[in-house]
């Protein structure tokens, strides 16, 4: 209802200009398919980044979940419009394209090593997983998760998560992905396994 | 009767038998995530279900059950560096397998939260729509000659590079001879005593690790004694105080000499 | 049909469930590349077309000129959001800024091959680079910079580089191509260049 939207001209939106700005913020953020930063709206707006942020501020009230079915998020970097998942089912029924499907463990699994060892090679990962890589990372280029970057010195190919992925994700930059350490074993359970694996390899010595 | 008709309902798949197969041979289904013996099970209850048994459909199942063991048992120990860790030390291996675990772990639990955070974004959709005609036209073409050709040479002659001999280089644990670190303890208790930090002083975790292997073997020969007076404190190396002390056997000696030559 | 723009149905939208309906058309608009009629949205969430037709309505007051950069129109039968006019000298500098891209590495690659091999087939592209070249040749083409140059024997679309490709990269002719000799890692080898490229990117797939 307007009512919302005038309730929510605060003091950044409240001279003409402001609003004016606000309004073109809005229409590059509804063109653009990618995230877009607060210094390429002040680029392409002529304005500040602080006045960008101000028109920022006062989108974010007028795109606030309950009051519009589509969200202004920070993702990637950047900002960009997202559906509200309140209208997914009506979605669903409309578009025949489905949104990304859930990824198999295989898949998941290749993803987090490239989101973590970027730039990374497709013998390194298979290394790390203990089983080929090739059908997963196919499949994950395929869907523009991951994408090429460049070659290593041995010649192999390398890869990298894409722009996509983080905006998928729901992630601001690849910084807020968790500390790999935060799975490792406590350390009584890390001896406990390095003493199993060694009495296994001097049965296995001794027996070979 | 095809296996096929097995209808399975498991955490990471529910379908058809013959599906599961395919799926896993396509790496759509995680074999490590499979627990076999509830497939077994299925079968089972399946076979009790019709009353009778189908000699060539039990071998089947058989066999395909076992090759499925055998390519997790596989999985399970990290595959490809076998060979490389039937040469190593059995504590070397130990290491190595254990480093490969933690960072299978590691990426394994990654990958489960990337699945979380994608579930959170569930419903989530982005306008995909592309920029209208007006907007379209005004795209400005990279100027005439505004490319440099060279990196087109340059690219070629990456792509001419032959690969390097395969790159285990980076997987590869650096051998610690142990007759090293023998030789390296004897010398160090001519000297007296000494500590075990001081003989590790600044050396990587295998060859602390392959040290550690070392002095056992000392301590078995009779060759030293050591004491540590809590558990992670420093173990302080002597000579053993009375030079009676018999070796733990000739056969331990024969096989700990083996390995470290 | 007629009067569903005009602000007359402001009491639907009052009640809680006429906003959520609003809501959900806006997401479903927002989504849509192509304008919507009010039967397909009636039929997407499930609502009657009056209902539908009374979200329009309040959408229409949100997204009116001087309120909102982005407007609801009404065209050729269906409902689309499209920027406002307003906008547009601010869209210029930001898509026509970022159409201005370098060659990503698959790109380059993909470019480099054709300029030195061609015409020269897809399969062939992909077996050079140990990796498929789908989407690189796609750009290319799309960029101008090759095109398609018949089939080879065996049925594959060959290419070649365009006069656009010399002018990008201010040659007068193919043979002003750089010489790879400062390039090459073993020049004195007699075998043809196309050879030793597949045989290298043999070896390379080979090793992973």
């Amino acid at each position: 209802m307007s009512g919302a939207l005038n309730g929510a001209a605060r003091a950044p939106a409240e001279t003409a200009d402001a609003r004016a700005l606000a309004r073109v913020v809005e229409a590059l953020l509804f063109l653009s398919t990618d995230p877009l930063t607060t210094a390429e709206l002040a680029e392409a707006t002529e304005s500040s980044v602080q006045d960008v942020r101000d028109a920022l501020a006062t989108l974010a009230e007028r795109y606030a979940p309950g009051v519009s079915g589509v969200r202004l998020r920070e993702l990637a970097g950047g900002f960009t419009f997202a559906s509200d998942p309140e209208s997914e089912p009506a979605a669903r029924r409309l578009f025949s394209r489905t949104r990304l499907q859930t990824l198999t463990p295989a898949q998941a699994e290749t993803l987090a090593i490239v989101g973590y060892l970027q730039p990374v090679s497709r013998p390194e990962i298979a290394r790390i997983r203990g089983v080929s890589a090739d059908s997963a990372t196919a499949t994950l280029l395929d869907r523009d998760l991951i994408e090429e970057a460049g070659h290593s010195q041995f010649g192999a190919m390398l890869y990298r998560t894409t722009t996509r992925f983080l905006k998928l994700f729901g992630l601001q930059s690849l910084d807020d992905l968790p500390d790999l350490a935060q799975w490792d074993p406590a350390p009584e359970e890390e001896a406990q396994l390095r003493e199993r694996l060694l009495a296994a390899g001097e049965a296995r010595a001794a027996s070979g | 009767m095809a296996l096929a008709a097995i209808e399975l309902d498991l955490d990471v798949f529910s379908g058809p038998f013959d599906l599961l197969l395919t799926l896993v041979l396509r790496e759509e289904v995680d074999l490590l995530e499979l627990p076999l013996a509830d497939v077994v099970l299925a079968y089972l209850d399946h076979l009790e279900g019709r009353g009778e048994l189908d000699l060539e459909a039990a071998t089947e199942f058989v066999v395909l059950v076992a090759a499925l063991l055998e390519l997790k048992s596989r999985l399970m120990l990290a595959g490809d560096g076998d060979e490389e860790l039937a040469e190593l030390e059995p504590i070397e291996a130990a290491e190595e397998l254990l480093a490969r675990m933690l960072d299978a772990r590691r990426y394994r639990s990654a990958a489960a939260h990337l699945a979380q955070l994608l579930a959170r974004e569930d419903g989530v959709r982005f306008r995909e729509a592309p920029l209208p005609l007006a907007l379209r036209r005004t795209v400005i073409p990279p100027a005439d000659g505004s490319a440099d050709a060279a990196q087109l040479g340059a690219a070629i002659g990456r792509l001419l590079t032959p690969p390097p001999e395969i790159s285990l280089e980076h997987v590869a644990v650096r051998i610690v001879p142990v007759a090293e670190r023998l030789a390296h303890l004897r010398e160090l208790l001519r000297r007296g005593s000494f500590s075990f930090e001081e003989a590790v002083a600044g050396a990587d975790r295998m060859t602390v690790a392959v040290t550690l292997f070392a002095l056992l073997e000392l301590y078995k020969r009779g060759e030293v004694d050591w004491t540590q007076a809590e558990s992670f404190g420093d173990i302080s190396i002597t000579a053993p105080a009375s030079a009676g002390r018999s070796p733990m056997g000739a056969s331990a000696h024969t096989r700990a000499e083996g390995a470290a030559g």
